[in-house]
């Protein structure tokens, strides 16, 4: 059975390529993707993944506010009854040149349950969804994806 | 519903006073007296002029900074320093969500604090005196450069403020820039744009208008940047625009960037009306950069380069600083030289490189299948066919944020380097066409080892500012990590 | 009599031990030892193997300074932040001299007061366990670039130092940089140092020759060039010399540029011996630079894109510093990464030009008539051919010092920018190439409105560092002035 | 009667691009030229002066030492019986960025007639020995020089 994960690029922030090419990755790694696209605000995310019953929410912020936009995030999602939903946040997360290290537990605290930064590969992610979701790697790809799966 | 039709006088009037109720610094709009301003400005000011009698590719940089006097400093330093032949104003992104009265507060701020807090030129909070001091104090025209979808208000005060030269277009800067905004609502505000410059063109006053060419900047399809042009192109003859500048991304292969140059050039001249000039320009590389300043002037000199062999009208240049984002003037005016040194140097010298007409005939076929795909859909109506074609993905952008775009094109380079499409979605382009980009794709895939599929794509968004051009998996030719790393 | 003939081993011999009182470091070098000194060196040093095994243009810098700690530290900077793939150690000016009293005082002078007062360093100063240190500390092959006529004890002492690489020849090192040493005694002075690397070679240890390709590097016609590094490789061959890397200097027009490349390799694997391996190095242009780094990146720029399309073995890389002399490292690395960056964005991209095929043609004919003439006044001996047509001014270098050529030739750029010959003097090419150039510089003298004259030589000498390839007379396309002016 | 102008880098210094332009503009210009090249002593100068008839003695100098280099060469002159020859020296006198008037001065003190700076241009020196050595205009270059007579 696939497993579906929402995907979408939070606040006013409108950086679309990457979540192009993760939108890809994930559907040519076998899973549903539902991609709200850029400018997502936390209500849609909610309703994004109550709509579709989403596995995994996967937030992704480039332009330095991630921290503003996802304030409340988790808390929405336990209302929504969602607070189980495995949750994933990458991409520019701090303005400047902080620690990632002091970043990354900034958002564990607030809940996600896996922080990345900018330079993660699709498959990393991946990977991880792989493990959270204890899906069995046949249910996924084995094999490099032919056009076919895109 | 929207068309392409003339907006009526009447129209225009009824949207203008509308308007004057946006912002106070509309108050001080006067179309006629504004048209005598415009008499009142040197030969050397006017841009249609300027651009379209010059001999050489002229030079332009992006610069715009919140407050006047920082402004016209910054102008003149890169006109005096960097040579630049022609010079913009960028806008502040208050102003392009039309956010006045954000832009008034940052400019307030800039003003008391001495600390730029907006991104770029508030031009209608500075109101028609404050464009006017900005004319007048520099010694070259000033195009007004922004990405706001609906320019109406800008339109108004920077004409009527003595600027002769508006970036942007109803697609252009719509579809590459925000996620929610109805296309056709922007065709119609564009129109009052065109409109407004065709009005001033009638009066004497040509308004050079400027298609935004690089759209997502993100390894976009020759075809696909080439229609929206002529597209928009279309959408503002329609209104009396009569002074065009089609522009172009640079993807970095040379064979097809001077292609496809040659293609907006040839396309738009046959597309658009005879009174109507059509000018091109080339926009250096508009990806990621590599983070170290060495390196990124190499990306420039290949920019350079392209554009000695392209001859377009104009160039808009990119900083060696372009990884960190805005750069100081210094930089900008060093891209400028960089650039002018790399043309001076080339564009005396005859170079005629084999394949350009075979690329060329290429992307003049695949852009003409989409035009007619989309006059098709309108029944003979631009605007009309435009909506619809984007509504059925026949029409689509790459990378494009916008709701009104079906998202559902990927490129990727092929073993020449050369832009080609992996995934069509329900782009209007015929299947023999379409079997020349899997040929070359597979040609590469072939080449690498691996599978047509979106891990080229990922690749090759990173490739250049990882220090090549194709984004080969297996990671030979590695970039050495630079001093400013 | 100078004739082209091998060194008997005897007289190799009574050489080197006269050489041994010249400096007292003479005394460590021991040949068998030698050899088996750079029997322990790693693959990834071994310079022949490198340069002749790469699948793209390597890059390697200018670099040296007196002290050896100073020396490695530079090496290794250019290497980890340039990516140089092959590193140089450039030789202080007395030691080109043979002054190494007044090198060893200079050196001392630098370590005592932490000043360098030599501008290179010192490797007959430094002794065989100086250089060893120097190779054993860097990561890359290192080649020995001087500038030495009498380059014999440099050579014995580098050889045995582990330098498997060494620029230079009897007209490349003298003919441009002096005035009254004898050509006939250089020749000689040089079969030495090709029979020592010749030696080494038969040892299994390649030793890689470098004929100095840019001569005065002021608009050197490809033709003279070529013809210069063609004997100076038959010279080499003569003495054992297996691995020859052929140098030419960029005139800054794509198409010659390119076309002389390919003519260079093209008549070297034709006129060398079949078991010596020709390779080509490409030095980015030397002649004066813009005095501004943005513009002196555009130069660099042309440079790396030049490079990207002949693909030769090695380019030579210059600094945005260029102007101002010696560069710092990072400058010099600097040059290297912006070279990297056009190479590896270009190298993929399948580039032809028209014209190439042609103007290669030209300049094969061209060198060939030079060559013929060469081998017919030596009655077949190279070396009798060369010292008797730099006598009669049938070979010529245009701008060198030196009394043994007649520096009769002035060369100046034809309409297209490529370099064409103004005045002959007794140069050895037929009417019919005379007629040629002839044709192409009244081409330009009309498009200009005035004669064919030296008035074009002294523009064109001045044109890039003015930003712009030919030196036009109306002073049209004025550069801006730089930030760094 | 054409005059004799001789023309020379003084010192080690091996610059001949600059001399070499210079002679073909004097050339054209119809003057008798003596290019006695890069590297020329002093006493080379002298006897080039003396051998020739010179009217005129023009010193190059572009690698940073000419004062060192010319330091007593008008008492050479002299002593040789050539005071009263013209003699100009121009290009890099000085090491680093000094203020050119004060250069001027100095090589003026040390008996130069003219002093220029390495931007000079052949036209410049010429139209300074016209002056100088009192040639009416007809004797020299009215026109355009053609070809033949480089």
């Amino acid at each position: 059975m696939p497993r579906t994960v929402i995907l979408g690029v939070i606040g006013s922030d409108a950086h679309v390529v990457g979540i192009t090419i993760l939108e890809q990755a994930l559907e040519a790694a076998g899973f549903d993707v539902v991609n709200l696209g850029v400018q997502t605000s936390q209500p849609e995310f909610v309703a994004g993944a109550q709509d579709h019953g989403a596995d995994a929410v996967l937030v992704s912020s480039l332009y330095g506010h991630a921290e503003q936009d996802t304030r409340g995030f988790h808390h929405r999602l336990t209302q929504a009854g969602l607070g189980d939903v495995t949750t994933y946040i990458g991409g520019n997360l701090a303005v400047g040149q902080d620690d990632f290290a002091e970043t990354r537990e900034t958002f564990r605290e607030m809940g996600f349950d896996r922080v990345f930064d900018a330079e993660t590969e699709p498959e990393e992610a991946i990977a991880a969804l792989q493990q959270d979701l204890e899906i069995p790697l046949t249910e996924t790809d084995a094999e490099e994806p032919a056009r076919a799966t895109l | 519903m929207t068309r392409d039709k003339r907006l009526p006088e009447s129209e225009l009037q009824r949207i203008a006073s509308d308007l004057r109720d946006d912002w106070p610094t509309a108050e001080a709009v006067e179309f006629t007296e504004a048209v005598e301003y415009h008499g009142t400005l040197p030969a050397e000011k006017r841009f249609a002029e300027v651009l379209e009698t010059a001999d050489r590719p002229l030079l332009q940089p992006r610069a715009g900074v919140p407050r006047l006097r920082d402004q016209i400093e910054l102008l003149e330093g890169l006109r005096t320093e960097g040579g630049a032949d022609l010079l913009p104003t960028t806008i502040d992104s208050y102003t392009r969500d039309n956010e006045y009265a954000k832009a008034q507060e940052g400019l307030e701020e800039a003003r008391e604090t001495g600390e730029d807090t907006l991104n770029g030129f508030p031009a209608v909070n500075h109101g028609v005196d404050g464009c006017r001091e900005l004319i007048e104090s520099v010694g070259a025209p000033v195009e007004v450069r922004h990405g706001t979808p609906d320019a109406r208000l800008l339109a108004m005060i920077t004409f009527a403020g003595g600027f002769q030269s508006f970036e942007g277009g109803p697609i252009s800067y719509n579809i590459p820039y925000t996620k929610r905004r109805d296309l056709a609502q922007t065709i119609e505000q564009w129109q009052f744009v065109d409109r407004l410059a065709g009005l001033y063109t009638e009066f004497g006053v040509t308004i050079n208008r400027e298609p935004f060419g690089p759209l997502t900047g993100t390894l976009v399809p020759p075809c696909i940047a080439i229609a929206v042009m002529v597209v928009e192109g279309l959408l503002s003859a329609t209104q009396g625009v009569k002074s065009l500048t089609l522009g172009y991304g640079q993807v970095g292969t040379l064979v097809q960037d001077v292609a496809a140059l040659r293609a907006l050039q040839s396309l738009g001249d046959e597309y658009l009306p005879d009174d109507v000039t059509v000018t091109t320009v080339f926009h250096e590389w508009m990806g990621g950069f590599p983070p170290d300043e060495a390196r990124a002037n190499g990306v420039i000199g290949l920019g350079g380069a392209t554009a000695a062999i392209a001859k377009p009208d104009k160039v808009i240049t990119k900083s060696p600083q372009e990884f960190r984002g805005v750069p100081t003037m210094e930089a900008n005016a060093a891209g400028l030289r960089t650039t002018r040194q790399l043309i001076d140097m080339l564009l005396e010298q005859d170079v005629q490189i084999d394949g350009i007409d075979a690329e060329q005939e290429f992307i003049e076929r695949s852009t003409r299948a989409l035009l007619d795909t989309i006059l098709e859909r309108g029944e003979g109506d631009v605007a009309r066919g435009t909506i619809r074609a984007f509504e059925t993905g026949e029409f689509d952008v790459p990378f494009a944020p916008s709701e009104s775009a079906a998202g559902q094109v990927l490129p990727a380079r092929d073993d020449d380097g050369r832009v080609r499409i992996l995934e069509f979605g329900d782009l209007a382009l015929p299947d023999e066409i379409r079997e020349i980009h899997r040929t070359k794709l597979d040609t590469r895939a072939e080449t690498e080892g691996r599978e047509p599929s979106f891990k080229m794509v990922a690749d090759d968004v990173d490739a250049i500012s990882e220090g090549r051009l194709i984004g080969r998996p297996d990671g030979s030719n590695p970039a050495p990590s630079g001093g400013d790393d």
